[in-house]
Formats: C-alpha cells, structure tokens, sequence
C-alpha cells in the first residue's frame, strides 16, 4: 500500500462565490483509514441501535444517521476539536465523532446512568465540550449556532461554529433571522443544510418553494456539495473554515446526502418513497462504500486491513451494547437532580403534595 | 362497540369536514403521510389536497396562514404534531387568535380549532413531554378542551370545529390507542360535548377526584383500588379547562366534603392550582373537611430514563395516597 | 382643465420579472381629484391625531401614516372593494381608504364608543369588511394575509389579498414562512414591503443585510416601485393584482417610502435621522405635492379646486375631531363584552373574587 | 437619596457589564437609541458595539442567538422591548434556555437573563398588554423575578445577571418612571438580592396582602386606607416568582390568619391560584380564619379605553374590598 493518493473531488454548485473549491485532493493513508473506521463505526452503532429500538432496549425518538455518515466524519476531518458543533436530534453520529464513546451514546439510548446525559436526554440530547448537542425543536438549533458564533467572536477565539439542519428545518423562519444577524455581524457560522431528501415523509420539493438550498441565506454565500463522499465535504470544509475564521463572516453549505432508515424507529419509511429508491442509493452512492473502493482503487488499503476494520468495530460496537444493558438504570433520586446550574440542595415537589426530592448537582 | 380515541379523533373530522366546506385540515405530515400519530388516516386520500393540506415544518407561519383562514371565513383544523412545537406558533395563537375578536369589538371572529397530542409521551425527554393545559386556558378569548376517552373525543372535537371560537383541543399520545366501549348517541354525526361542561364519571361520597386527559383513567384506577378498601370516590373529568366547570365541582364537593385534583403538567400555576383558589372562593370551601391537594407532574423537566420519566408522572399511587392522606385513613 | 392627461411613471426595479411596467398611463381628473382629496384626508387626520395626542385625548401608542399616503391610495387605487387588506399597526390611513369614515378613526383613537372598534382597540386595532386590521406583533400579520389569500384560493374568489408589513418586519423569519407557502401553493397574494428607511430607531442598513427588500422572497417575483407617486403605485399594483388573478402566484412590491413624524408618538424622530433628512423628503419627494403639481402642470385640475378640497378637508377634519371628542366612552359594561363570538350571555370574573361581569355580544 | 425604577435597572446593567466581560446586552432598540424605553440609556455610548447590540426585529433569532451565546460561555441579557413579544422566541426560553441544564444532566449551563417590560401599559390594548407571571413561572429551569421599587429592580437584576442560570426579569413600563428611596447598601455595587425570597413590605397583624410588580404598590396604598379604619395589613413584596417563597407567606398567615393575593395578570392558572393552593396543602391552612381570595385583572384581553382599561386592572378599592369581605367588616 501507498502513504498517498490523490482523489478527484465530485463536483461543487456555487452561490455568490466563484469556483472556489480544488478539483483534487490528496489523502494519507491514515486519514482514509481513519474516515473508513469513524464511518463504519457510526453505520454499526447505529445498526445496534435500531436492532435494541426493536427489542424495546431503547424507547421514544431514535433518529439514525445510516447514509449520512461522510457528513459528520467529512466535516470533522476539516475542523479542530475546539471548533464548535450544534445540530438537531439527529445526533448519534456527532456525538461520537465529538469524542463520546459508543458505550456512552448507546448507554444514553438505553437510559442509563453511564449515558452521554446520564440517562436524562436520550437519542436527542447528547452533548460534549464543544458540541452542544442534540435540539428536538426542528431548526432551533440555527440560532443557537449563530449564538456560539457570536460567543466566538466576542471573545476573539479562533474557531468555527458548525451549525447542521436538514432540509425541513430549512424553511423554518428563524433559520433565516439566523442568516441575517450572522451577516450581519459577519460572524464565524458554516451553516450547513443536510439535505437528505426528506423531512419525515414529505420530500423537499413538496416543503420548499426553492430546494437549491445552498442559495437560500441570499446574500450569504453558498455552496452545495456532495455529502456522500467524505473528501467532498472535508475539501469544501477546509476552505470554508479558512475563510471563517480570516473574519470574512458566515456560508452556506448544502450537503445532498440520503437516509437509509424511516426518519425515526417507529417510521417504515417506505410510505413516501419506494424500497429501490432507497436499495439504489445504498448500492450505487453509499458513502462507506465509496471510501473503501476509493482506498482500494489507490491501493491506500487492503481489502484485509477493511476487514480486520470492521472486525474491531464489530467487537467495539458489541462491547458497547452490553455496556448500555448493563449499566445500571439511574437512581431515583437523579430525578431531582440538575434542575439548576451551581445551586445548593432544595426541595422539589414531586407528583404530590407529600412527595418531594432534594435537588443536587450530580455531574457525570 | 369499542373505538380507539384514535379512531374518534379521525371520524370527528371525517365527519365535520364532509358536513361544512368551510372545514379544513392543515399541519405537518396530516395528508400524504396519514398524521404522524395517523390521527387523520385516510382523510387526504377521501377529501384531497384541498381539504387535507400537508405544510412545511414553519408552526408560526401555518398557524399564523390557519388563523388568517379563519379570520376570512374558513373554519381550519390546524394540527399541531405536537403541543411542544405550539410554542413556535403561540403568539398567533393568542395575539392573532384568541385577542381579535375582542380586540375588533365582535368585527372579526376567528373560527379555529388548534390540536394535536400535548404533554407527556413515552421516552421522549424534556422537549417533547410538556403540558400547555395551564398556558392556553390561563388565557381569555381561547376555549380549551381536552378529551379522555373516545366518546370524549369525538364530542368535544366535533364541538370544537363548530365553535365560532378558536379552541386549543389537548390530546393524549399514550391514549391515542386506547379503546373505550361507545354509545349509539355518540355515533351520531351530530354528537357535540358542549365545551364549558364537565362529566360525573363515576358518583361516590366520600372525596371527589378532578382530572382531565389521561389522569381521568388513573383517577378512575384510583378509585376502584380504594373502592376495596371502603371508599367511594367520585371523580370528575372535566374535559373544559376553559370554560371550567366550577359549579360541578362544587357541588360534588358540597357532597363528598373532600377533593383531590390530578393532572400530568407542572405544579405551579397549574389547573390544580386553579381549582384549589376556586374552591377557596366559593361556598364550597364551608363543605370542605380537609384541604384540598393536588396531584401533578414532578417539578422538572422530562427526563427520558424509564424510572425517572415514570416517577416525573402522577402514578395510581399518588392519587391513592393523597385520597388517604386527606381522608385520615 | 382637461378630463385627463398622461404621465411619466417614476423607474421600477424587478426581480425575476421581465421590464414589466408601462413607462407611462393616463389618469383621469376624476381619479386625480379622488386620490388627492384621500391623501389630503389621510394627511389632515394624522395630523389632527397628533395635536389630539399632544393634548392627551390619544394615549398609549398611535403610529402615524405621514408621508407614506401614497402607498395606501394608489393600491387602493388598483383594487376592488372586496379584495381583502391586512397590515401592521400603522392603521389609520388604511382604515380610511377601507371605508372607515375618519369620525369613526378618530373616535376609536379617543376610545370612544363610536370608534371603529367601539373603544376596544385603538390606534393599532380597527378593522372593516375585507380589512383585517391593524396587528400590533410585528410581522404576525404576514402568515394572516397568506391565510386570508388561502381562504380565497379555497373559496375560489376572483380577489386578492394585499399584505403590508414594514422595512423592519421584513426581517422576521415568520414572513420567510410566508413566503414560502405562498409560492409552494400559489397563492393570490401580494407581499407589500413598505419600506420607509426606518424601524424605530435603526436604519435599514443596520437591521437587514440585505436591504433590495424586493428580492429578499427569493423565489417569489419582485420590484421595486417609488412608493411616493401614487400613479407608479397604482400601476404595478394593477399588473401584479391581474397577474394574481390569473392565478400565477405571489408577488412581492416594495414601495421606497418615509415615514414624517416618529416612529409613534412618542419618538420625537430625530435622534437617528437629522431633520434636515425629514425637511428634504418633505421638500423634494412628498407624495401629495407630487399628485399637485402633477394636476396644476396637465392642467386636470386648478389651484382653486384643490383649495377647496383642501377647506373641505380640513372641514370634514374638523368635524371628526368634534365627533371624536365628544363620543361618549364605552359603557362599563363593555368591559366583558365580545370576548367570545355567538355565545349566549355568561359570566366574566372581574378584579377580585366579588366582582363578576355578564358577556355579551355587542355590535357596534 | 431617590432614585428610579428605571435608573435602577439600568445602574444594574452599567456596573454588572462594567464587572464582567462575559456580560453583555441584546435586543431591539437597546443601543444606538437608549431602548425603548430608556432603561438601557448611556450605555452603548459608555461600552460600544461589542457589549451593547441592538438587533433586527427577530425575538425568536435574537434570543436563540443570545441562548447560543450563554451555553458558550457569556452571559447575556436579552432585553424584550416588551414581553409581549417574547411569546415570538418562548421557545428559546423555555426549550432551549430553561431545560438544557437538565437535559444535559449538568453539562451545559445556560446563564442568561430574558428581561423587559411586562403586564399591562397605558392605552396600548390587547396585545401589548399581557402579564407573562404564571406562565414563565410555571416552568421548573427558569427562575423568573418581578421588582416593584428601585431597590427591588437594582437587586434582582444584578442578581439575576449573576445566576449561573436562566432568569426572566418582568418589569413594569409603568413604574420605570417612579422614584423610590434607595438605601445605602443597595447603592453597593455588590447589592445583591436574593432570588428565591419575599419581603415583608410592611408588617401587619390583621391580614396577609401578597403581591409582586405594581401590585405592591397598591397593595401598600389599600393597606394604608385600611390602617384609618384601624385594620392593619402586612404586606409581602414577593420579589420572586420562582422559587416562590412560601415559607415567608405561611409564616405571615399564622400570624394574621388572613390572605389576599394582588397581582395584575389573569385570574386563570396565574400567581394567585398558585398561592392559594401551596397555602390550602401547609400548615397554614389550619390558620386561616377565612378563605383566600384572589385580586387579579379581569378575564378578558385588554381593552383601550381608558374606562375600560382601568376596570380591567386591579385597583386599590379591589383589595379594600376584598380585605373587608375577608375579615367580615
Ligand atoms: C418545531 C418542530 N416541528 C416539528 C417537529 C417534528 N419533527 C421532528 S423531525 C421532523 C422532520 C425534519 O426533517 P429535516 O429537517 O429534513 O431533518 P431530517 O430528519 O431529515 O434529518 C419533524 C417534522 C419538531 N421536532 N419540531
Ligand atoms: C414582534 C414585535 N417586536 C417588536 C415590536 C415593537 N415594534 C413596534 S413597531 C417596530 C418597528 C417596525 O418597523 P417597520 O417594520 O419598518 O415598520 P414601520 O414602523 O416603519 O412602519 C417595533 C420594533 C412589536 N410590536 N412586535
Ligand atoms: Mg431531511
Ligand atoms: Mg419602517
């Protein structure tokens, strides 16, 4: 194998910038393989997930990120650890690749007190330093970014913030107050629409009067990207994060990428769009797929080293489901527990008028 | 014969769409997709894109676009998928709404029913777990309704949308599939509840229970498990929050001497807490043996683990031990 | 004089949209005489508003039309009767235009029981067939315009719905919402920006990064048209009315306005704009002058006649004012009325726990 | 030394921005032009564009920006021109700001104070009138304060701006111009007032009046008219609306076995049924000599005429009234 290779990047769309973007990249071999595992490892947590949702380990919302993978691990490869992420609840991928382990999402998905949330969030809400989680509130998370932004700027950090929404979210009005203020006061935002076609069952050109979302913030500059290749996305990144954080204020990024599951566990997801939709993409555009065969086109890797990839995926992801069933369940009392930030013991009324817990800090 | 609330929700519009032109249904996912709950199954696929209209994800601008629909002569249904995301809508639903009419001087009524599921589900955490029965009916110029079982549903939905008056309607996701027997009277097309009016559901002498939605059942379960033990409990379903019916309240605490109110939402300002200051208010507090206490959700947010989320709600055994409690036993 | 004349029309901006305008169009004195008498009339009762204010018979807020007369007369100029209306808090002129005598605008401002709504609602809050008032809540009036267009649509009326809002409303994610539904499904609806260069006290430029407030639907057709010449007003909002009609869609006018007094009584106005720029609009662009000068040079009309109307103007004024004034308040009992529409009387808690009102309907 | 509501807030602002980098300002109007209503006056000339930025009008974006801001580190204050408009951005506050905390199990904390006018202005009728008390108070992950004298307004807010969590801050339009004495102390630029506690405004024997905000003021007034004909009032300033300090209500009702609550908002649901409830489930209960009333506004949206109006507001012989009904006189 080579240390090496150089890729043909898939072809950018442009709004209010010129052709910005390399049409090549290089890539180590270190890189791909660690872009190869981060992918793998998400696709297989999240396959865990939706087998334990089945097996009712896991309740509520569970919103997987199949398909989507080369957004988060594209985005990451181009960003540092202190950048800044905010996105919606469909957050599992991010989650990890901020730097939570997998024992410690699936733990959240199963509720328990070794959780990312210590078993008070769950699918939704997961956070880490620098990612603020992990909004159920469908485009909520926008200003927030811009808000992180603000914070960025204000304290003259040298950081981004990455701020994703899907599709539906992009017609939300606070979205484009979003848009506005960031702009106006040029701050460090990508803002980035993770456009997967739908939003629950209603596909975009049946929620958007415009689906070229990169063009949507108007005067905010945009670009639209192929978000199922990960050297796509990182390239696009890079560049943006650069002109970020020269203070040249916020862009615009769509990434058209796919999701292989129903939008949540309880949705078949095959009412809105046919089976061969979905076999189609997963066979001819996966983004996991296309690494691999990109590494082994390169000769980067070896068929074996994938596979013995996968194998310790395989074997991580397992450890972690047995982690997350494990785990104990929280205790009662966390139920009182983190109502206030900083605050000495009170007393929180329960369900009745002669029930009441003490309300303490209790930090994971 | 049974019918899921569910199945009662759907047939009330189904019905009153088909009956008045002017009716028609607008939110998220409600037409191709069949409602994310499927509460409005089958409805697109009978009355089309103009009757059943699917919406972007925007609350405040399809609220706003349902209430202006209104002000001009149409009587909108507008769905919220859920309650939690009314907070993105809610100053259309009470500026643009509830106001107008008083506002105008009787100029512009604004004919619209506002639904969809409200506070808790299962497993979905702080966001998505909120009651807004103490928010809309704490406002004037909204009735509010929220229906427990099918019979409930179908009367007091079918009486919303003929309502010349916007009505918040408050559903329960955890009742959605539940089936509750319905009577020959409750199949009519014209069936209404009238919104202001609550219903005895079981007579009893010794306390009363109020409840509406979902803790109308556990009051019910209450009730039985103390019926064991000697206790007759009478318990209320109100089904208005606003309107609310004080007067059946008093009188069935003229009779029981003793009241206990239950609801899944926060304590503070909540509907118990109204019911406590009315009581006080009225002649009934003279009847009263012992004070009245509420039963209600914990003062936090959801947590989304199983045994905090089920401890987060009033259980059976909150009811029963505050029925002890005030009955001394 | 003559029956009519043709003129100049002031340069139109489109967006997405052809060079669609005439150049030129015929008035008749009939119309120029009616258009002049309606602003002069909307003028005159403005300012008698605000000596009525400055003498406290006008309290809380009460947002004045000065200079922008223009924008209300020639859409009305360009409409029917039942086309509907909506616009925000700055009411009076529409309310006239609407069909509301300025006795009874005048009367409302006093809160007298004779005003437009009984003394309910003020300066903000009056309402009449196919208007729908006057809505405090900046920008809630937008998704209530594309409601009422829906309501036509559905009904399938031949008419239109105009929808103001303010340069500063613009802003609001609400009327991006807006938007967007009424292109997804064609409404008959015309997006209405006046844009009179301030909101409060902030500037275009400071509160919108982009301020070509005619582009800003995005995919929703634009232009921009001088908002102080009622004839330039009346023309495109005649082109736009027939296109709606014809069931194309929604369009969106900007009309370059400015607003004479602060932003409501209580803003003297010029700690962010200087005099000198209110005393130069006033001179050089102000609408009613333009419709003057336009008349007495085609010879449509002469000095004397608009003198008259003028003397009968201020008449018509001076009787409202009277009218106004002398009203008399509403009856206490008119507290608990209307809150509800079609119910049968009930009673309304008062201020304390002993004090019950009975609600009724009450017309005015 | 005197000093206004307004000056109050506003010295508050000055000194905690001046302590604090990380402490800044947001909202429409609150720089170049001083604020709507002149609380923020001097301060964008004093700290510039960095720490004072006056928005677009966008509540839901500017609040979600500023929510943004606290959970990475700063600490804003976001001022509503009026809380009126807040119910654009409501879910900013309740969503995202007040259960984060929570939510996250502790692991991001969102310091920020939502602040501006709130409850009811002169002649500004039924949208710009609306007291926002119950509602945000019903919500456990906020602290929500309400002052009535300078002292109150100077205390509470630096307070507030110093909790490490979310607080809204309702004031009243109407007392920004009114002057109150302010004491030495409060003059400190370390002049905290702790939330979570009432005060006991004026000490009484014969009846409890409990109020926040304006009320007070007229609580004070009516208690005075009542001290003529030999009735004396105490009179609790609750300052806090969450936590409610029931310990210092309880604790006055054992002594005067009597209680009103005075607040300006609607009766349903709102601060007085809250108190009338906490009350009927303590041990005060057995020292009530009468039951609780509540003084509230009336149960309608606000009209404009000045008439109607001030009826539909509390006035002082409302609580005079209800004072003598109470203890029978
Ligand atoms: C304000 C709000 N409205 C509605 C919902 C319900 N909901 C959750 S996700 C979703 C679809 C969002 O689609 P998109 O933005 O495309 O993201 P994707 O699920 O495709 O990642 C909807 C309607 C919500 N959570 N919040
Ligand atoms: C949601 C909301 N935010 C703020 C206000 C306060 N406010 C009233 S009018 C106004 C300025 C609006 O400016 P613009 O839209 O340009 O209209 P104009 O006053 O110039 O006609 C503001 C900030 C409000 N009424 N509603
Ligand atoms: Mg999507
Ligand atoms: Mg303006």
């Amino acid at each position: 194998t080579v240390e090496q290779a150089e890729f043909d990047l898939q072809p950018y769309e442009y709004h209010k910038l010129d052709d910005v973007f390399p049409k090549k990249t290089i890539a180590t071999r270190d890189e791909m393989l660690h872009y190869y595992r981060q992918m793998q490892t998400i696709r297989k947590m999240e396959d865990a997930a939706s087998v334990m949702y089945r097996e009712k380990t896991i309740r509520g919302f569970c919103h997987l990120y199949n398909g989507q993978e080369a957004c988060a691990v594209g985005i990451e490869a181009a960003i540092r650890r202190d950048d800044e992420v905010i996105t919606a609840y469909r957050a599992h991928g991010w989650t990890f690749t901020r730097g939570v382990s997998v024992k410690n999402v699936l733990a959240e998905l199963t509720g328990r007190s070794t959780g990312a949330a210590q078993g008070k969030g769950g699918s939704m809400h997961m956070y880490k330093k620098n990612f603020y989680g992990g909004n159920g509130i469908v485009g909520a998370q926008v200003p927030l970014g811009a808000g992180i932004a603000l914070a960025i700027k204000y304290k003259g950090e040298d950081k981004v913030c990455i701020t994703l929404y899907g599709d539906g979210a992009a017609n939300q009005g606070q979205v484009f107050e979003a848009y506005n203020m960031a702009k106006l006061w040029d701050l460090p935002i990508l803002f980035v629409c993770e456009n997967n076609d739908y939003a629950m069952g209603t596909s975009t050109g049946r929620s958007a009067a415009s689906t070229e979302f990169f063009t949507r913030g108007d005067y905010v500059p945009g670009f639209k990207v192929n978000g199922m290749d990960v050297l796509s996305v990182r390239e696009a990144t890079r560049w943006a994060a650069d002109y970020m954080r020269s203070g040249k204020g916020p862009l615009l990024m769509e990434l058209k990428t796919y999701r292989y599951f129903g939008h949540s566990m309880s949705d078949p997801g095959t009412s809105y769009r046919g089976r061969d939709e979905v076999q189609s993409v997963r066979k001819l555009k996966d983004p996991i797929q296309a690494c691999k065969i990109n590494m082994l086109e390169a000769n980067l890797a070896t068929e074996e080293e994938l596979k013995a990839i996968d194998t310790e995926v395989k074997k991580e992801i397992a450890e972690a489901v047995t982690f997350a069933k494990e785990s104990p369940v929280p205790k009662l009392e966390e139920l009182y527990n983190n109502v206030y930030s900083d605050e000495p013991p009170f007393q929180v009324r329960g369900c009745d008028a002669f029930t009441y817990g003490i309300s303490r800090q209790s930090k994971a | 014969s049974m019918m899921t609330v569910r199945d009662a929700l759907n047939s009330a519009m189904d019905e009153e769409i088909a009956r008045d032109d002017r009716v028609f249904l607008i939110g998220e996912e409600v037409a191709e997709y069949d409602g994310a709950y499927k509460i409005t199954r089958g409805l697109w696929k009978k009355f089309g894109d103009r009757r059943i209209m699917d919406t972007p994800i925007t609350e405040m601008g399809f609220a706003g676009i349902a209430v202006g629909a209104a002000m001009a002569g149409l009587k909108p249904i507008c769905e919220f998928m859920t309650f939690n995301f009314s907070m993105q809508a809610i100053d259309q639903v009470i500026n643009s709404a509830a106001k107008t009419f008083y506002m105008s001087s009787g100029e512009v009524p604004v004919p619209i029913v506002f639904r969809g599921p409200n506070g808790a589900s299962a497993g979905v955490a702080a966001q998505h777990s909120q009651c807004f029965g103490a928010w809309y009916s704490h406002c004037p110029g909204l009735k509010v309704v929220s229906p427990y079982s099918s019979e409930d549903a179908r009367g007091l939905l079918k009486a919303a949308i003929r309502d010349p008056n916007p009505v918040v309607v408050l559903e329960s996701e955890l009742m959605y599939g539940t089936a509750f027997p319905l009577s020959e009277e409750a199949k009519d097309v014209d069936f209404l509840i009238p919104i202001g009016k609550a219903k005895i559901e079981q007579q009893g002498k010794h306390i009363t229970l109020v409840a509406h939605s979902k803790m109308v059942g556990l009051s019910l379960d209450a009730a039985k498990a103390l019926a064991e033990e000697g206790i007759e409990c009478e318990v209320i379903n109100l089904l208005s929050l606003r309107p609310l019916d004080t007067e059946c309240i008093i009188n069935s605490v003229k009779k029981t001497n003793h009241l206990i109110t239950a609801e899944g939402g926060w304590p503070q300002s909540g509907i118990g807490a109204e019911i406590c200051a009315r009581i006080m208010e009225s002649e009934a507090f003279d009847y009263l043996d012992a004070p009245v206490t509420r039963v209600t959700g914990a003062d936090v947010p959801m947590p989304y683990a199983a045994l905090l989320e089920e401890n987060a709600l009033p259980q059976v055994h909150n009811i029963v031990a505050a029925v002890k409690k005030t009955l001394n036993v």
